[in-house]
């Protein structure tokens, strides 16, 4: 009954299936946002954060899912600054993805806050010297900035095409879309930083803390390096599901192994320029402020080995996978790197923020641990559901991969 | 924010800092601004249908997009880049020049089925314009295209003295649940419509005499073989095959035979919407 | 010239409007202000406006009677501070005034019915409640009558004594082991002495003392203070666990608990044979201490010989020593052997009656001379199953106290009536309570407690209106008087006359002096009183001569059969706890908040009993005793003596203010067997 | 203006071998700063307590454990203050006059970034709603007003106290305020004198003399943010608890 809402010449799974295939994450977004409004009208005692775990399992998740959507501006940045026209393939899907995790990360940072009603006094009172207000000012840009080019997306749809005034204005945004592609880049290549600052400026935390350059610490650095190397990676590994769950082929391979090489580059880069702050932090920052970095990787669960996953398993190996052309030729080869990269960047930002928190600052005080309570995870649930179930409808209706319906014609051909 | 406001005030860091800040702001919203200024312009200067047909021809899959002189023979493999609008194509004088002079095919001749009259220009979304007497012109859909239609469900023809634009939208279509935009083939005022008896859909009024960006009946039979041959790719049941390819008379309304499930999507690859 | 006003004349208007306004502060202001608007949602409780006053009076929460300078808004305290040039207050005084507020406040008489060991509350006229113990006070048969009193020598207990001394067998029984209760074991040497016996610890250079908690108050503000700048006097501390007071002393000895009796022969036996002289004064009990020699002694304390020879040099080389058995903290006092074991230390050192010794106190005088009064009896002196009407007195304060001591004591189908201003405490073991005015509600007598030499009276003013529905103590005498047909002596109907007499008396008796005031009159004497002068007395030293009898040596043999038990359970609670039923629900800070002080039911063991009975942290177990069982919290710490199970006693959340559920039972009621008090009672523990 | 005023470090010397660890101080300050009571769920984690006196041992068994207690409230950092630094809209105040830095509750908007970035954790989070039994609210101090949920709050040194003693002084026509006027509330409390307070940049003060004292030391001087708390002691092993090279001793994970 949707079939005039669908693009001519695409397959589409029938509407029943697709309800069916809605259905059970449209509870899980309802469940979630019961949990969210718990968080919202009881307050955060709902939540198992504490003093100490002053923030837990939201920020955490929330780096990460920044981290993954930073695919969207660097395929941008790639497409239209760089002009690498391959990646037209993605960049769509790559946008919606990019406002997904965007849009959800700020949702849940609202409920994070304890006063959301006041989050505007950032705008009105901004401390300059905070990175949060950097983080803030950014996020709130960027993301309006990704509605604005995911609008050209929606208004191709077959039927709102047919709507002149929006005809034209999409035909004009399209026009100017490189200007926002390079303030997107722009806003992102900074927030990202800033998200790394967050916690390298933390002078009270020598786990976190690092020494900088001008007024950013390391971390500022490694942060936009990391969310370079696994946005591709992202994209691809998105994509890559997508068609699987679709069971349709979206993109010519080439456009894999492209997004794959450069994952791998600026991963081996990443990874080559992590060690040496490792290093650097190990031997002098640490010291510096008078701790004794060995006592950093004494306490179980977090020991040495997670240093070893985080920058080895999860960085070194995908940059090699990714950097070897035969290698790259192989989907397998390329999921398999591809879920290492993000893996990475999710260990990164986990071992920055919960690590962080769980190390006593005291010589009298506890390691703690903490477990999310149930508000907490399915909130964020809300979240991950929210984002299938919009970028389910923008799949269905909307024309994420501009060379599926020319593959399927091939395949149709042969 | 605003200094002596609670003793607020500013430092360098404030001012390089907020300046970036509010700078982008200014810089978004001043692009939207633009941009929906613009779109307001274009707007009123009606480009709407000019920018439907840009879009979708955007949307065509690359083999409908070829180039008449590619489908001719004169050129290698060749995409249009003018959305099927020759007046505005620079190269297409030139094949014209070399292409001297070779008169048209007197009779009308039969390309798998379909009846290509001589005594008319063709437009490759499968309209075709007849010179009158007076300057006038009339326009109707083509064999394959009427074949494919059949006996429409609907049909809405614009009004008289309604103007319309090449490739914009002649009339529109209801068949089996779908809708079909006939693209116009010339700029005009609409005269009169024609009634069930006659061939044509409408009589126009043509803005200017130059029919060149339409297809002469001797090119319009290399343009019509390669027509129904994606007219017969585009079938996944194999009866169109048999039925087109001897050249045998098809059945006049097709549309009964296509599997309903394709039928939207032949209309969408035969009328050049996407 | 046109006048008329186009509507584009308004816009332009409006808009400049609009536009002059962005430059003014005015906009911007009121964009700040509105943080200040979310910072006062109505549901955020508004500090209380109204006239700033400032009011004396006494705190009568414990015995010290601190004098307290109340800051208060509209007549209601919001601050309590020390008088000038007082020591500051504890948690407890400094919290007093929320206690008027307490969820626990009761605020009118009501009928206690026990169920699943929660108890619900029921509202019940007073009159049926008096009407009841005077019936059961005149038909006298369901056994004597009693009245537990938590506050002794206060003219309320006077008129106790008085109300029942018409009554064969009636008794009042101070409340046993609430801090400063007394030395009652010198009675044996003495036993016709007027006033009580007390350690004259201010003029002591060295103390040995058992368990006292000299640091936590125990002996009076000075005795703290001395022991704080450490100097000038030297303490040597026997206690099983290091203990604030433990932690200043010059030494600490970890007895094992239990062992404390055993600890002091040695001591003596170290002593006699150091000094023949004091040989001659332990004939009785030589033969004991040559087969309990100090090393048998350390041997079953677990500690070192040389620290009973040192404790026994430091007796003998300061003449201004002595040796004091404390009552702990919900642990109570020692059972009586043990604590006729150490006071025969002074005993056999001559230190009866001498400066720095053990003194005896002049008894405050009494509202009215000469009346009749029932007898005063020690609980564990008053036969089981014996009582028949028992009433509560626990309208100025109560201590920790197991239950079932004092429910062995009742007869069946006894009747128990409770006076207190909370639902809480053992006025919840008793079927009925009578809702008495809280602290700061109504005046208090704060008689000073007997672990100083200096007898002291003070009285507690009140600030507020008592709450509708509780009653003056006194009056509550009189009217069970009236019911019961018994004649009071003296003119009095309330506690505030009983005051005025008792002041009457002091003042005319001329003994004694006011500290920080003067007083030519009667009346003057009580105003001044009232305005937190202290009346005192200065301690009177001669020297006594006292040796231990046949009978006492006997008791003492016992001790050397003392057995070394593989686990005790020995109870805990914080000093403010020991003072209170309920506390400030501020404490939450201490108890709950943080890791300072654990709350009520948690078994703490030294990681080796944890090992050796498989216990970890934070699971249940399951404590035995002979008086029941009872499932606790388990901590494991290393300041814990091995084999020793430290109970904590309260708060429950109940006395913290959270009133989610009334919970009758006690982890306390499990320690202690009949005699021999609570300190210390072997015990089992399992994961539960 | 500054110029015109005298500019004074406020600060505390806590004299750990004084303290027993009776928490009138705590006390003290939940009163004097209108800190609402625990609701039941509330745990050591959640709690709300400006000052906080911790437990530490010299981890030796019975009966050589020795226990030492630190309280421990803002340090009120003088070198880039950690928490004012991060706090994304200026909520956290440092007085150029006085040193001190306070929470201004009604900008907070709840990150909680600053608790992150407190090397002693001495910041706490309003997780529940300011919420006293029945009737209690009529003792509230009326000189502090009550925080609402959803924000971050810490010690302020009593900032009304001071304001007080500035009201004392203005009305005796006097800048300097009487250092007898200004006693923060946990130092009024301290029944064993432990805890010293005076003006650290007047040398005569006894604070700033204790300070020098050979047994002093700050919690994680080595963080180099200039704590303005000093804690005295005698032990040497109660000095080193101030060190950031945390030992392995204090090894036992809480779980939340």
């Amino acid at each position: 009954m949707d079939k005039t809402l669908i693009l001519r010449g695409v397959r589409r799974c029938s509407t029943g299936r697709f309800l069916a295939w809605l259905t059970p994450w449209t509870l899980l977004l309802a469940v979630g946002l019961f949990a969210l409004g718990l968080c919202l009208v009881r307050g955060l005692n709902q939540t198992n954060m504490d003093n100490r775990f002053a923030f837990g399992l939201w920020i955490f998740l929330d780096l990460a899912i920044i981290a993954l959507g930073a695919g969207a501006f660097f395929t941008g940045f790639l497409l239209y600054i760089l002009r690498k026209d391959d990646l037209r393939a993605v960049i769509n899907s790559a946008v919606v993805i990019g406002f997904i995790c965007y849009s959800g990360a700020v949702l849940v940072l609202m409920v994070d806050v304890g006063q959301p009603l006041r989050a505007w006094f950032t705008f009105w009172h901004p401390n300059t010297h905070s990175m949060l207000t950097e983080v803030t000012f950014c996020i709130t840009v960027y993301l309006t900035v990704l509605a604005i080019e995911y609008a050209p997306i929606l208004l191709r749809n077959r039927q709102l095409r047919k709507v002149p005034s929006f005809l034209v204005f999409e035909g004009e945004l399209h026009k100017v879309m490189p200007v926002f592609a390079a303030v997107g880049a722009f806003l992102s290549f900074f927030h990202q930083g800033s998200l790394g600052g967050l916690y390298g400026v933390l002078q009270g935390r020598p786990f976190a803390f690092r020494e900088g350059f001008a007024i950013w610490p390391t971390t500022f650095f490694l942060f936009i390096l990391s969310a370079l190397a696994t946005g591709p990676a992202f994209v691809l590994v998105s994509t890559w599901i997508v068609s699987k769950v679709s069971r349709k082929q979206l993109v010519k391979p080439h456009v894999f192994s492209l997004l794959a090489k450069i994952s791998g580059w600026l991963l081996i880069v990443y990874v080559g320029l992590k060690s040496v702050d490792t290093l650097v932090w190990l031997n002098r920052t640490a010291p510096q402020s008078g701790a004794n970095p060995v006592q950093f990787y004494a306490w179980q669960p977090f020991a040495t080995w997670l240093l070893f996953v985080e920058i080895v398993l999860l960085g070194l190996l995908p940059a090699l996978i990714f950097l070897s052309a035969k290698r790259r030729q192989s989907m397998k080869w390329l999921i398999t790197g591809s879920l290492l990269a993000c893996g990475g960047v999710v260990v990164n930002r986990f071992v920055m923020t919960i690590q962080t928190l769980s190390l006593p600052t005291l010589a009298f005080e506890p390691f703690m641990l903490y477990w999310p309570s149930w508000q907490e995870v399915a909130t964020f649930l809300a979240v991950v559901a929210y984002g299938v179930i919009l970028y389910s409808l923008s799949f269905r209706y909307l024309t994420l991969f501009p060379q599926e319906r020319e593959l399927q014609r091939g395949g149709g051909a042969s | 924010m605003i200094p002596g406001v609670y003793e607020f005030s500013w430092s360098a860091g404030h001012i390089i800092f907020l300046g970036i800040f509010y700078g982008v702001i200014t810089l978004v919203l001043a692009t939207i601004v633009v941009a929906s200024f613009r779109s307001l312009k274009s707007g009123r200067a009606g480009r709407a249908e000019a920018m439907l047909w840009h879009l979708d021809f955007e949307d065509l899959s690359p083999e409908a997009r070829r180039c008449r002189h590619e489908l001719s023979g004169e050129t290698r493999s060749r995409e249009c880049p003018n959305g099927f609008d020759c007046r505005r194509c620079a190269v297409h004088p030139q094949f014209l020049a070399a292409r001297g002079e070779s008169a048209d095919p007197m009779e009308e001749q039969r390309i798998g089925g379909f009846l290509l009259p001589a005594d008319r220009s063709y437009h490759r979304g499968h309209t075709w314009v007849r010179r009158g007497d007076d300057g006038e012109v009339t326009i109707g859909l083509d064999d394959l295209g009427s074949h494919l239609i059949g006996k429409p469900d609907q049909i809405d023809l614009p009004a008289p003295g309604s103007r319309l634009a090449v490739n914009g939208t002649a009339w529109e279509l209801l068949k089996n649940g779908s809708s079909i935009r006939v693209l116009s083939p010339v700029d005009g005022i609409v005269l009169r419509h024609g009634s069930p008896g006659d061939d044509w859909m409408l009589e126009v009024a043509p803005a200017d005499d130059d029919l060149s960006h339409l297809l002469s009946p001797s090119e319009a039979r290399s343009w019509m073989l390669r027509e129904v041959e994606r007219l017969h790719l585009s079938l996944s049941t194999g009866f169109a095959g048999g039925a087109l390819a001897d050249g045998g008379v098809p059945v006049d309304d097709l549309s009964t035979e296509i599997p309903p499930g394709e039928f939207d999507q032949v209309c969408g690859l035969m009328f050049l919407q996407p | 010239m046109k006048t008329n006003v186009t509507r584009r004349d308004m816009l332009t208007l409006g808009g400049g409007v609009a536009v002059g306004s962005m430059l003014t502060p005015a906009p911007w202001l009121l964009l700040d202000d509105l943080a200040i608007w979310t910072q006062n949602w109505k549901w955020i409780p508004v500090p209380p406006k109204g006239v700033r006053t400032s009011q004396k009076t006494v705190c009568s929460l414990c015995p010290a009677g601190c004098a307290v300078e109340a800051g208060c808004v509209g007549g209601i305290p919001v601050a309590l501070r020390a008088a000038a040039d007082g020591a500051p207050l504890c948690s407890l005084g400094m919290t007093g005034h929320h206690l008027a507020w307490h969820p626990a406040r009761l605020t009118a008489p009501v009928r206690v019915a026990a169920s699943g060991g929660e108890a619900r509350l029921t509202a019940v006229p007073r009159e049926a409640i008096v009407r009841e113990v005077a019936d059961a006070m005149r038909s006298q048969g369901r056994g004597t009558i009693a009245v537990l009193d938590f506050r002794p020598g206060r003219g309320v207990s006077w008129a106790w004594r008085n109300l029942l001394a018409g009554f064969e067998g009636a008794a009042v029984i101070p409340a046993p082991g609430s801090p400063g209760s007394g030395l009652r074991a010198m009675r044996g040497f003495a036993p016709d002495t007027q006033g009580e016996w007390v350690p004259d610890l201010d003029h002591a250079t060295a103390i040995l003392s058992f368990g006292a908690p000299l640091a936590d108050g125990w002996g009076g503000a000075r005795t703290r203070a001395r022991l704080m700048d450490g100097t000038g006097l030297r303490l040597i501390q026997v206690e099983p666990a290091r203990s604030s007071t433990a932690a200043l002393a010059t030494r600490w000895i970890p007895a094992r608990p239990g062992s404390e009796g055993a600890v002091a022969l040695g001591v003596a036996s170290a002593l006699a044979s150091a000094d023949p002289q004091i040989a001659s004064r332990c004939e009785e009990i030589l033969p004991l201490l040559e087969r309990l020699t100090p090393e048998r002694a350390a041997e079953i304390a677990g500690i070192p010989a040389e620290s009973i020879f040192e404790a026994a040099q430091m007796l003998l080389d300061h003449p201004r020593s002595l040796a004091v058995p404390g009552e702990s903290f919900a642990g109570g006092r020692f059972d009586p052997t043990t604590e006729l074991a150490i006071l025969s230390l002074n005993v056999i050192l001559g230190r009866i009656g001498a400066e720095g010794g053990i003194v005896t106190r002049a008894p405050l005088a009494d509202p009215v001379d000469g009346a009749h009064l029932a007898p005063m009896r020690e609980l564990d002196e008053t036969p089981d199953a014996s009582i028949g009407v028992l009433i509560v007195d626990a309208s100025a304060g109560e201590e920790p106290l197991p239950w079932p001591s004092v429910a062995r004591k009742l007869a069946p189908r006894a009747l128990a009536v409770a006076l207190s201003p909370f639902a809480a405490g053992s006025s919840l073991h008793a079927g009925r309570v009578i809702s008495v005015p809280a602290y700061l509600e109504a005046i208090h007598e704060v008689p000073r407690a007997c672990d100083v030499a200096m007898a002291a009276l003070s009285i507690s003013r009140p600030l507020l209106a008592a709450r509708v529905g509780s009653a003056d103590p006194a009056s509550v005498v009189r009217e069970i008087a009236a019911s019961a047909g018994v004649e009071l002596e003296g003119d009095w109907s309330s506690t505030e006359e009983l005051i005025a007499l008792r002041t009457a008396q002091i003042h005319r008796s001329g003994v004694g002096r006011l500290e920080g005031g003067e007083a030519g009159s009667p009346d003057e004497l009580r105003d001044a009183m009232l305005e937190g002068a202290r009346w005192t007395t200065e301690p009177v030293y001669h020297q006594i001569r006292m040796s231990i009898s046949t009978e006492m040596a006997h008791r003492l043999a016992t001790i050397e059969g003392t057995r070394r038990e593989d686990l005790v359970v020995v109870p805990r609670t914080s000093p403010d706890a020991a003072w209170s039923a309920v506390l400030s629900p501020l404490f939450t800070k201490l108890h709950q908040e943080s890791g300072l002080r654990r709350e009520g039911g948690v078994a703490v063991v030294n990681p080796a009993t944890a090992r050796e009975k498989r216990l970890r942290p934070g699971q249940k177990a399951v404590i035995r005793t002979a008086q029941g069982r009872v499932v606790a919290r388990v901590e494991v710490d290393h300041a814990v003596m091995p084999d020793v199970i430290e109970l904590t006693v309260g708060p429950t959340p109940l006395a913290l203010g959270q009133s989610r559920n009334r919970v009758i039972s006690n982890s306390l009621d499990v320690c202690g067997s009949s005699g021999t008090g609570w300190r210390c009672t072997p015990a089992a523990i399992e994961e539960a | 203006m500054v110029g015109e005023e005298r500019v004074a470090r406020y600060g505390m010397v806590i004299d750990l071998d004084r303290c027993n660890g009776c928490g009138a101080c705590m006390t003290a300050c939940a009163v004097e700063n209108n800190i609402p009571p625990a609701q039941p769920r509330v745990n050591e984690r959640t709690g709300l307590t400006s000052m906080r006196v911790h437990r530490a041992s010299n981890h030796r068994g019975f009966p050589d454990h020795e226990e030492v207690f630190i309280p421990i409230s803002c340090q009120h950092c003088g070198e880039h203050t950690p928490c004012m630094s991060v706090c994304p809209q200026n909520a956290v105040d440092v007085n150029p006059l006085t040193g001190v830095v306070s929470q201004i509750p009604a900008r907070c908007l709840g990150c909680r970034y600053c608790m992150a970035a407190c090397p002693v954790h001495a910041r706490y989070f309003n997780w529940f709603d300011p919420e006293w039994p029945e009737g209690m609210e009529r003792t509230l101090n009326p000189d502090v007003s009550v925080r609402m949920r959803g924000v971050v709050e810490k010690c302020n040194f009593c900032h009304s106290r001071y304001q007080a003693a500035k009201a004392k002084a203005a009305a005796a026509g006097s800048r300097e305020i009487d250092p007898a006027d200004y006693v923060p509330a946990c130092v009024e409390a301290c029944p064993s004198g432990a805890i010293v307070f005076g003006d650290l940049s007047d040398p005569e003060s006894d604070v700033a003399l204790a300070a020098k004292s050979s047994d002093a030391f700050r919690l994680l001087e080595s963080l180099g943010t200039d704590p303005k708390v000093y804690y005295l002691s005698e032990r040497e092993w109660v000095r080193r608890l101030g060190g950031a090279d945390v030992t392995r001793d204090s090894l036992e994970v809480h779980r939340g």
